[in-house]
């Protein structure tokens, strides 16, 4: 019912105030040196605190979010996460546990993490898991540093170059580039496979890895993955699975039963963390056994019951960031799995590529997949803006927003023209995902019939369609 | 439980919509031979059983008193704080990726960028890193691209998990070069780092407050590294900042710190909040998402991600970094926690740690033995030099409730007697007498 | 501390709008001699002092394996309950007196009644009362005026604090007149309220499960009320219906319930949650607010607080009752849980209670000296007999951690060694093994 | 952005489930008579867990919030009630102790209690308060039941008359008829206070107690109220004050030196509580020592630092409900006393004043007061039809909703013709006072120039003008 708020600088008066503490016996003036001190007072805003919780609570109002729409957006798996979860994470013994305690006193957080390691080698067969990545890119980056510390554990120096596919997220070739490899682009066959032959022709002595994403981004599954890890291991390379889309496996296959050597999860998207507006986010990778020893540090060894936190390992790539990891996401993805056993661990992937299909047969006559065949959790179809009045994917997208519904990823994967990308979770019933399918057939129509209505959309949010290009070239970031 | 809400017939209807007869059909995707036989699975914990299991493992830990800090502080989280970051419109909504439909979390960003400008001195900011550790790989990566040069000059003063961290991001790829500038004295000398200075030189990082808790003489350094071509990357805690000078006023080009103390509980560590600041000039090289101010279609204002041609998704391999989900939430608290401190209340936090922090400093010391291990000006952390191992020091305090700081042996052998210890404005004038007395029972 | 957002600017500002020169004069409004010569006040606990202060009390409070019931349960809240109710839009509104500002509220009322209506198989509802026991006392005055009749027949296996509230709410105004069925088989025998019905009793209750946890004999009660023209008003544990007939069912035309157990935690007694429903024909002799679905000015549909015309705001001394504010948020949050659970899960509820604390009395049974004290099929919760007195036996298994139950030789000296025991589906296997074999060391 | 919402069970699909439990070893079959079960399970929705959640966090959505918008509703008290007494309350040492639970596992919370009642009597001077009543009316009953105590204990059985103001609000003469008391209204002066004379001519043997609001429900303070205690007084009459309005009195004034017996306050308003869409709230009850033994129980004891429940008292009316009392709701009201100091207290009422008559000075030009003096922490203004093309205040109230405020409390108190009842609360600021009144100004003129307009508002809203008298008419309270 707001449809705009002030910035908080706006709402500011000198000299309001929020929250007040207590007041030093003496200021800081009477312990450190006069230079080393604030002139000027940093430009925050002022404001009581009844005012920040109206501010805040009416700004997030403007968004669209999981509680309030379906959220179908591709590669994200925006799927429901259980509160329990949250109250879980928080719990005093939890949150107030510092990082530089000795183990002693951190025995119950030290446990989760454990457990949650040895649940995820479970799932994915691999031996050995590190929980310190922050997220899905940090877990490659790690990946690829084992990765090259293994072959330099080899001595094997010429190993270079790292395969990506066409169709791999943006990560994967700047992670691999980040860990000093230079990247060649490995082409998808019409059917969204990787192209084994090209595969085999760009593998060689210079190769150090083959990074995969599975189900790849076209909601696929690497049915060859196996041949594929059979020619990287051939060639010497190590194989890599991008496990961002593990939601649609879990319960169904292990990695490393297709040979995968290291794969990172999101836990933030398979494993039950709400996305927070951009994270955070948590990356465990896992290894096969040889790799183990160049996990990161530190490591949770546990001991008769007993777990510690090991800073050093011989043979570790090192340590990614501070601290162990986050570990507050760690604990929403232990609780999330322990309210799972074996069958319903299946169900959670049935169920999303039950979805995903669900909606691909009943959108694919208006909207044409990118391959056109089963999917896995998620779908690509495309618009054709030859036969609608020039309906573009970003049209659709802005369009569907007037319609109740967040909007798919458009324009991803790179390699499908006008690509959207939908995954509506295991999470979604069947009525919403028929209001779903309805709303974009009804744009589809739309467009035949009111073709400026849907190109002007969105009408009914906030804002109307905003000017990206203008605020990329007149930056405008903080308020100065 | 069963967080998939079908039920048997609507599987059955959907199964048939899709033109499959069993679901079986519809799994042949995945080859029989890649099919899980079967997994080692605890059984399923309703509800009440796994919340009564998480109280049960949360229970194992410990409650401190905490006067631990190394990069990770207890301070006041505000109620306000965390009610409303609770709130599903942000708690569950994605990176911004629709403008028009995130209004909320883009104007949210938009604050956090700017207030992380205002405490830092700097021009331009980001939407978070992953932590303060890799913030600085960050800014290391931004100074060799901004300069051209491949050397980054790190001091012994750094945290040493911060130090590990460049270590493992530059050690496989070999750039840029990290040299460790040494610090016997707790803090970096000015003409050590001249001395160190040539055109190869891409940035000096400058912690300060560093991790022994000592202020360092930021001006001097910049001054020294701008003469030489070369940049100063500021760490600094940004609760500090309440009264410290900003960064960006005494030379840095880039700054970075560790906002975990902006509203975001301890959590072992994270998730944590990387914060990355710079001069206008650097803008296009700043890692992660950044949202902008424009305008709508009817000229109203709005937010957008903007600049994205530095990010992964359109630069891949030629990307300035890699990140692509970030710490968010964590922002959101800690621009949350800002507005409602204002300057004000950020001041009266920071003045009660130094004044806490001095106050037990004084208590320690009195008790026979102990001493500061360094000279000079400190924030709200000091390192206490024990008669004993350390370690022993924190194992006698711990069974009196007393997380007593961060024994630095682990890091450096010659440490071992060093205790690095923090008082933030949570601890009570009791704690700190308790502390004392404490230290009192080590020392015979 | 201050919730109050003026500067001395905006006060000075506000003082010359309103034509006053200063606030004093704006305050000369009281009398100077009926001013406030001071207070004897603790200082202010800014919000950290006060989160610790807080703490401190509430750990002074033991945690406890709780096996107490009489009339409080300690079921599982949801977290989405929790989480839910503090969104500020429920959390922060008012009595929806502007109904198209407040459809949120209003339709979750609506959803509410709705749901108390499917429990007790009745067809009216209301917002909501204080509690089971005020929720009795406005159910026997609305049976006198319903009837026109005086008596209210009270079993004596009626919780004894609700027995005291009407003997209170009726005690100055002498009626409804309040007679107590005695009950020394620990129910209702139905000859004996025959024999106590005549043309003076406008209603007889039954509450079952009863004090003691024993189900009564509703249905022939009921027929034998309805035959001398009393209402019969059932009193019942909501928990129960997931299980038990529905009170509309076996012939109640009133039907009350204590709420608590649906999704509100036990808070030493408060704030709980009254239900009340009734046949359709008694829809307008219901106390307090009751939504109502109506269409708006475009035939939409809506909802609105309706049938005021029974309210106080109109009413005034005529009114069906005094209530105005009740225990909105406590039934929003009884809403959410009986969504959550469905028909299905608030069965598995009930009849983990009636599993558990029938293995519970089975294995104190067998402890030599304890016994059942009443015989008869019970719900979640039973009278144990002890070889000593109660209170002895609470207070052993206090020092193992287990609240044991409520003695009841505070209510009744001829029950000094009975036990009221209940298990609900938060007590554990272990518990309750740790229960029985603890009695074990008391008889010894 | 959703502008209605299902109801839940039309979202209800057989067979789906939301929270699910373990199994019982054996079906309550297994112990209970067939013929006490349940035949048909209760028609309650069945959802999906998150379902729920997004259901009601949608429908959460379509109110109004003190959160979100200006709540100035007149006799409420919508003031902002910090978030950390949320917290508190629900600690799990608070939240989870049962009532039933002996002393000593409970002496936190009943030291809460203790010093809660010791807070209040320092705030009205009064001797004694029970914490026990639920709201604000059941602590007037309360009140009036401890005064038929108290005449009833000194055999003076004649006083079966209570008097009530005109201005009363509704509770006041209907928990004294449920007292078993008749009542009798007293007239206000044009001034809006009490008329003496009538009040004088009034009292008698037959009057039991005289019950006032202060400040009154016209936000006015009573001057006069010493001599009506005398008059009431002199009469062998108890005086009673509605302390509802207790906010414009915190630290200013102590009712025990106006003369005052017996009153209540509202902690739900004036400490604190948010008002949760109708409750819970607590009304504790006061009295002066005379009184004291009447008091309902259970009583809190303290001796030597050690806290006691007491089930029985001497003298005492009895118990007004099961167990203590709403504690929940009193743990937030302590949490929030502690908050504020000697000098802070008193700048709450003396900000709600403020800011009331600040609202009253803006607007009384166009929207005339009924009393036209200084108000205190609520004004009482008037909408004038027969000037403004028929504005009426339900049209002002309405059309205040399209304007993004909440509307004031209206038609109350009833002496006034077309009365806007205004309180802004001490928590709000000049910045939104002053957008509410450019609100009520603007439409004023909009009464002018385009009366339809205002009279079919609200316009913006998730409904249109509601169908009130058609819903009493054909009530549908249940979807049955
Ligand atoms: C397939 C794939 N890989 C990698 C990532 C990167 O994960 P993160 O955003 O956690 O860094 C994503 C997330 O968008 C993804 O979808
Ligand atoms: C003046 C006055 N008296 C009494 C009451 C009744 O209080 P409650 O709603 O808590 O029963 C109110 C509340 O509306 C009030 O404003």
């Amino acid at each position: 019912m707001n449809l705009s708020e002030k910035i908080s600088i706006e709402k500011s008066v000198p000299g309001r105030r929020g929250l007040v503490f207590a007041k030093a016996a003496k200021p800081a003036s009477a312990y450190l040196p006069a230079g080393a001190l604030r002139k000027a007072p940093p430009r925050l805003p002022e404001m009581g605190e009844f005012e920040v919780v109206r501010h805040y609570t009416r700004l997030s109002r403007l968004n669209f979010c999981l509680d309030t729409h379906l959220y179908p957006l591709g590669s994200c798996t925006m799927k429901y996460n259980p509160r329990a979860n949250e109250e879980i994470a928080a719990l005093d013994g939890f949150a107030g546990a510092h990082p530089c305690a000795p183990d002693s006193a951190v025995q119950g957080t030290l446990e989760v993490l454990h457990r949650l390691e040895k649940l995820l080698c479970e799932l994915t067969g691999l031996a050995a898991f590190t929980l310190q990545p922050a997220a899905g890119a940090h877990g490659e980056f790690t990946g690829i540093l084992v990765a090259a510390a293994y072959h330099r554990s080899r001595k094997d120096r010429k190993r270079v170059e790292i395969l990506v596919a066409d169709s791999s997220h943006g990560t994967n070739p700047a992670s691999a580039a980040l860990g000093g490899f230079s990247v060649r682009t490995v082409a998808s066959r019409p059917d969204g496979r990787l192209d084994m032959e090209a595969l085999k022709a760009a593998l060689g002595p210079q190769t150090a890895m083959v990074m995969l994403t599975v189900p790849n981004t076209l909601g696929l599954f690497e049915g060859q993955i196996r041949q594929i890890a059979d020619a990287a291991h051939a060639a010497g390379a190590l194989l890599y699975m991008d496990g961002a889309n593990f939601n649609a496996l879990l319960g169904l296959a292990k990695p490393a039963d297709f040979g995968v050597d290291i794969l990172h999860l999101n836990l933030h998207k398979s494993f039950s963390t709400p996305h927070g507006g951009g994270g955070p986010g948590s990356g465990p990778v896992g290894v096969a056994a040889a790799l183990e020893k160049f996990l990161p540090v530190p490591r949770i060894a546990e001991k008769g019951g007993t777990f510690a936190l090991q800073a050093k390992a011989a043979g570790s790539i090192g340590r990614m960031r501070s601290f162990a990891g986050n570990t507050g996401v760690a604990i929403k993805a232990y609780a999330y799995l322990r309210g799972h056993g074996a069958e319903t661990l299946r169900s959670i992937a049935e169920n999303a590529i039950l979805n995903a299909n669900y909606a691909r047969a009943k959108l694919k006559d208006l909207f044409p997949p990118a391959v056109d065949e089963p999917c896995m959790h998620e779908c690509v179809l495309r618009t054709e803006p030859e036969k609608t009045n020039g309906l573009k994917t970003l049209d659709v997208a802005k369009r569907l927003l007037d319609h109740g519904f967040y909007a798919p990823t458009i324009y991803f994967p790179l390699i499908v023209h006008e690509a959207i990308m939908i995954e509506p979770t295991e999470t979604e019933t069947k009525e919403t995902l028929d209001a779903f399918v309805a709303a974009l057939r009804a744009i589809h129509a739309e467009a035949l019939a009111d073709p400026e209505k849907v190109h002007a959309a969105p009408h009914t949010l906030p804002v109307k369609r905003l000017d990206e290009l203008g605020a990329a070239r007149n930056p405008n970031v903080a308020w100065g | 439980m069963t967080y998939s809400p079908h039920t048997s017939n609507d599987r059955a209807e959907m199964l048939r919509a899709i033109g499959v007869s069993s679901m079986d059909e519809l799994l042949a995707q995945i080859p029989a031979e890649l099919r899980a036989g079967g997994y080692d699975w605890p059984a399923a914990l309703p509800e009440p059983e796994r919340m009564a299991h998480a109280r049960a493992l949360a229970a194992k830990n410990r409650a401190l008193a905490c006067f631990a800090g190394a990069g990770a502080y207890d301070h006041h989280v505000p109620a306000a704080v965390k009610a409303l970051v609770q709130r599903g419109e942000f708690l569950t909504a994605y990176t911004p990726y629709q403008a028009e439909a995130s209004q909320g979390t883009l104007q949210a960003i938009y604050e956090f960028q700017s207030s992380v400008c205002a405490l830092y001195g700097m021009d331009a900011s980001n939407a978070s890193l992953y932590d303060g550790a890799t913030a600085l790989a960050e800014a290391a990566t931004a100074a060799a691209r901004i300069t051209g040069r491949k050397k980054i000059l790190l001091p012994e003063s750094l945290h040493p998990e911060w130090r590990d961290t460049l270590k493992t991001y530059f050690g496989a790829r070999g750039e840029p070069v990290l040299e460790t500038i040494p610090c016997p004295s707790g803090r970096l000398e000015p003409a050590e780092v001249e001395r160190r200075l040539d055109d190869t030189v891409a940035a000096v990082v400058v912690a300060t407050p560093n991790f022994f808790g000592l202020l360092e003489d930021g001006a001097g350094i910049a001054e020294r590294a701008h003469a030489k071509g070369a940049l100063l990357i500021a760490a600094a805690d940004p609760v500090s900042l309440g009264v410290l000078e900003a960064p960006g006023k005494w030379g840095a080009d880039i700054a970075v710190g560790e906002g975990q103390g902006l509203g975001n509980a301890l959590n072992y560590g994270g998730p944590y909040l990387g914060l990355f600041a710079c001069q206008k000039a650097h803008m296009r090289h700043i890692p992660g998402r950044i949202c902008g101010m424009t305008t709508d279609a009817e000229g109203k204002r709005g937010f957008v991600l903007t600049l994205q041609a530095r990010e992964q998704h359109i630069r891949r391999e030629r990307a300035a970094s890699n990140i692509c989900s970030n710490e968010a939430l964590c922002a959101l608290a800690a621009t949350i926690h800002l507005a409602l401190l204002g300057p004000e209340g950020l001041k009266e936090v920071a003045e009660l740690c130094v004044d806490k922090a001095h106050r037990l400093a004084e208590k320690a010391c009195a008790v026979p033995g102990f001493r500061l291990r360094f000279e000079g000006p400190f924030f709200h952390e000091f390192v206490l030099e024990c008669p004993v191992p350390a370690e022993r020091v924190r194992n006698a305090l711990l069974k009196e409730g007393l997380l007593a700081g961060v024994p630095l042996g682990r890091f450096d052998k010659a440490l071992k007697n060093s205790l690095l210890v923090c008082a933030t404005e949570t601890r009570t004038d009791g704690e700190i007498d308790r502390y004392a007395a404490a230290l009192g029972r080590v020392s015979k």
